[in-house]
């Protein structure tokens, strides 16, 4: 029983993965990572590690989507054509 | 990359994905079992987590490293070149209410995560991730500022935590060794190292957000 | 001596200290902070150096804990010989540093050198895979910071395309010691060389390979050499210089360190893998000269000779059967380029500062009133050419010799061409410096630069040539050791 | 098979993947996000393959602890070069970007001149 949940959740895990390079939006690509993240939070709760459990929901998910969500945004908002100073 | 090459680099990626499954799955039993091991010094670490003795006292020098490296990056970011600070005026208008109810509670959990390290999972990183989604979520909420890059007082922040860590560390080469812990003190130096780093981790994760090139560059 | 003044944990502790200093102090006190640290440290690596001849070597256990549960550091003459080389380019260096940046320092500059020279001190210092692990993270992440100093787009390019490379690298290296752990249940080096055998399971030599191929790329060994060209030839001089002189070294000494200790047992058992490395090498001689005889600018010029150079220290893997001759030759080939290279960027800095020109076309009449300079960098490529009695010569004659016992013949091919290939390429430069300059007859001579620019690069040069003549300690002490 | 075990195998899943995500695709945060499934991979092979027996081993954990950190400080150094490349060049990626930078840095400056 709790093998097949593993392999399911093993199963989540590569898909969310293969998405995240795969799917053509960016936004969308860094909403599957941090959908891995969490993915991935779970993985460790399985393998009796709450500690690292708790540091990929804080740092691997959280802040490193955070930061990537930032930089999608910078990046959109500054268009090839206008990122010269407006001063 | 040329087509070619990109198949080839496919085909070898195959190839080690299939012999990288076949050697994982066929791996014999390992010789050492360091678990027992930790186990057994447990009791000269100063703590009573697993995790959080062999993070800060059996390879505590992994971790002193480890914080250099966070420093280094945002030294990086200054190197290169600070992002331009967001336009303001654009937040949600929930964002402050949401931000003064969840940030006591942030601050509360990330001084429990601190507190719980000794004894069970938590510690000083994930308290300092804590706190830094905080400063984040009213930097958000544009309540906290960025800031401007030559304040030496979020630059001591920063190191703070790291030259305690470095003090400690030095101090007690006079006991035989880097970082080695009489295990009588072991504890009370383990919660004074972490405690610094919480705040300076913080600091440091922070300022990946909020350290923004001045105004008048834009 | 105090256990307090241990000269192995200060080389650690000391860079660490200043270069957090320099970053919460005041721009201005960096270099101050440079050179009373590095001249610490070189002060320690002297301590350390009369401690391991008179011992063979010293272990320092991080925390008080015994292996495998702790972390082990180790010095012997091999870790030994490339901390001199480091702690001497580095106090070089600041003193360049200091006079080149005056005007402007790039920011972040002091602070990002302090770091990556620790996480060389402790790279060459670890016996432990993990923290080893890290320590190339603290060098690759210093580095790409330094590339990325100034912050303009050809640097910003050159930083990223390092970095992916660098993350790769250490992917790769992390990767392998997860499955090494896996399989025997410890990352001491120590330890995992007697653990290893020739019968290991699949897993132990996948992670080999992995390990290995992630230092190459670090090292940038054809064809891994894609990133070095742009990261060492955009970065300001005494930036390159830190890069081309000590930073590839550190990931070459740890593939060597790996290969002779951890893996040996499965480089023995396989003999044939050794001409990998050394094929490549071969290539990279081969390709890297032609380059830099055909760069237009300057410092390409200089940053695809290190790609050559680079080559001859995997040259050694098919001839370390015979004993300690081949890993001589390869350690005195590291250090003499290492102080070469740095002379030979220095040098070309001051030309392109003074000059005003990046070309290699712009030293034309250099001669005339850079002297000391060009000196510096005539005598640096006395060391690659491999011309006696310079270090590089000896580091070749050992190398020859390593070949011919070994019966490898095409090594001594590719040694010597590799040699005649460089006297190309230094001497473009030279015959352009010794020329009168015809056409800007009418350009007023420009400005002297600090004597210090001119000294220090001259200074590492005759090192790369002296060490030559005094390389017995050296000899001595790679010879001592036990891998 | 142990739970353990099935991570493991999951890891090098995803450790292959990132690699080639890093190797083969052009956008600088693609290749940013496939470094971090490279690092995953790492770490679910350093722990599952340790606990393969069923037993929690702290080192590795400890260890895993230590390369998340190095992990996001890596990636934030990278999306900030990113970030600034884009400012200078309006480009996402570094594919076909000369060696010398020279071509990047006259494109530059003629945009610098148009703007003005």
């Amino acid at each position: 029983m709790s093998t097949a949940f593993d392999l399911l959740l093993a199963a989540a895990l590569l898909w969310s993965a293969w998405r995240t390079l795969a799917t053509p939006q960016i936004g969308r690509a860094v909403i599957l990572f941090i959908v891995f993240g969490l993915l991935l939070t779970l993985v460790w709760a399985r393998l009796d590690a709450p500690d690292i459990a708790l540091a990929e929901a804080a740092i691997g998910a959280g802040l490193t989507g955070a930061l990537l969500l930032d930089a999608v945004a910078a990046l959109r908002a500054r268009r090839p054509d206008d990122e010269e100073p407006r001063s | 990359m040329n087509p070619p090459i990109r198949s080839l680099t496919v085909v070898a990626l195959l190839g080690l994905a299939a012999a990288l499954l076949v050697a994982v799955l066929g791996l014999p039993p390992a010789p050492v079992k360091l678990a027992g091991e930790v186990a057994a010094n447990l009791g000269a670490s100063g703590v009573s987590h697993p995790v959080t003795a062999v993070l800060l006292n059996f390879r505590g020098y992994d971790t002193f490293l480890e914080v250099a490296v966070l420093i280094i990056a945002l030294l990086g970011m200054l190197a290169a070149g600070l992002p331009p600070p967001p336009p303001t005026g654009s937040r949600n208008a929930m964002l402050p209410t949401l931000a003064r109810l969840a940030v006591p509670l942030m601050v509360l959990a990330a001084v429990y995560l601190l507190w719980a390290g000794a004894f069970r999972p938590g510690g000083a990183f994930q308290a300092a991730a804590v706190l830094a989604a905080a400063a984040v979520l009213l930097h958000l909420a544009e309540i906290l500022a960025p800031w401007p890059r030559d304040r030496r007082g979020s630059r001591l922040a920063i190191a703070g935590g790291f030259l305690l860590f470095l003090a400690i560390a030095a101090a007690l080469l006079a006991n035989g060794g880097l970082l080695r812990y009489p295990p009588e003190h072991a504890g009370l130096l383990i919660v004074l190292i972490e405690s610094g780093l919480t705040v300076s981790l913080a600091v440091n994760l922070a300022a990946f957000f909020l350290l923004r090139a001045p105004e008048e560059q834009r | 001596m105090s256990p307090l003044l241990d000269p192995l944990a200060w080389l650690i502790l000391l860079p660490l200290l200043w270069a957090t200093l320099a970053f919460v102090a005041a721009e201005r006190h960096g270099p101050a902070l440079a050179l009373a640290g590095t001249g610490g440290q070189l002060l320690c690596v002297i301590v350390l150096a009369s401690d391991v001849a008179g011992h063979g070597s010293i272990g320092h256990l991080a925390g008080g804990w015994a292996e495998p549960l702790g972390i082990r550091l180790v010095a012997d003459g091999l870790s030994l010989v490339m901390l001199l080389l480091t702690q001497g380019v580095a106090l070089a260096l600041a003193l360049y540093a200091r006079s080149y940046f005056s005007r402007a320092t790039p920011p972040a500059f002091w602070p990002l050198t302090g770091f990556l020279l620790a996480g060389m001190n402790a790279l060459f210092l670890s016996g432990d895979l993990f923290n080893l692990y890290v320590t190339l993270e603290l060098v690759g992440l210093a580095a790409v910071g330094l590339v990325a100093a100034g912050g303009g787009a050809a640097q910003i390019a050159a930083a990223l395309r390092y970095l992916l490379a660098t993350l790769v690298g250490s992917g790769a290296y992390l990767f392998g010691v997860a499955l090494i752990y896996g399989s025997y249940g410890t990352v001491s080096a120590s330890l995992l060389g007697t653990l290893i055998t020739a019968e290991a399971p699949l897993a132990v030599w996948l992670a080999g390979g992995l390990m290995l191929t992630g230092l190459l790329l670090k090292t940038a060994l054809l064809p891994f050499h894609f990133w070095l060209p742009p990261a060492h030839g955009g970065a300001p001089a005494p930036v390159s210089a830190l890069l081309s002189a000590l930073v590839v070294k550190a990931s070459f000494y740890l593939f060597l360190r790996l290969w002779l200790g951890p893996f040996a047992a499965l480089t023995e058992a396989l003999p044939a893998l050794a001409q990998v490395p050394a094929a490549l090498g071969a290539t990279a001689i081969l390709w890297g000269s032609w380059r830099a005889i055909r760069a237009d600018r300057l410092k390409m010029l200089v940053a695809y000779s290190t790609v050559a150079q680079l080559g001859y220290l995997f040259l050694i893997f098919p001839l370390l059967g015979t004993g300690a001759l081949a890993l001589q030759a390869g350690i005195l080939q590291a250090t003499a380029h290492g102080l070469a290279k740095a002379a030979m960027f220095v040098a070309a800095g001051t030309l392109i500062k003074v000059g005003g020109s990046d070309r290699v076309l712009g030293v034309a009449g250099a001669a005339a009133h850079l002297p000391v300079t060009l000196f510096a960098f005539a005598l640096a490529g006395v060391t690659l050419m491999g011309l006696p009695p310079s270090g590089g010569f000896l580091a070749k004659w050992l190398l020859i010799d390593a070949a011919l016992v070994a019966g490898q013949p095409w090594i001594v091919v590719v040694a010597l061409s590799g040699g005649l290939l460089a006297g190309i390429y230094v001497f473009r430069v030279l015959r352009l410096a010794f020329r009168r300059p015809t056409a800007h007859e009418d350009v007023p001579l420009p400005q002297r630069p600090a004597a210090l620019l001119e000294w220090t690069a001259f200074a590492l040069a005759a090192g790369s040539v002296l060490i030559g003549l005094g390389a017995a300690p050296l000899l001595a002490l790679i010879a001592g050791v036990q891998p | 098979m142990s739970a353990g075990l099935i991570y493991a195998a999951t890891g090098c899943l995803l450790f292959v993947l990132g690699l080639g995500g890093v190797l083969l695709l052009k956008a600088l945060l693609r290749r940013i996000l496939a470094f971090n499934l490279m690092g995953s991979g790492a770490f679910l092979v350093l722990v599952g393959l340790a606990q393969r027996d069923g037993t929690p081993d702290p080192v590795p954990q400890a260890m895993v602890l230590t390369g998340i950190v190095v992990a996001v400080a890596a990636t934030a150094l990278a999306l900030t070069l990113a970030r600034r490349w884009h400012a200078l060049t309006g480009r996402d990626d570094i594919a076909r970007v000369r060696d010398t930078g020279r071509r990047v840095r006259r494109k530059a400056n003629e945009r610098r001149k148009s703007a003005r």
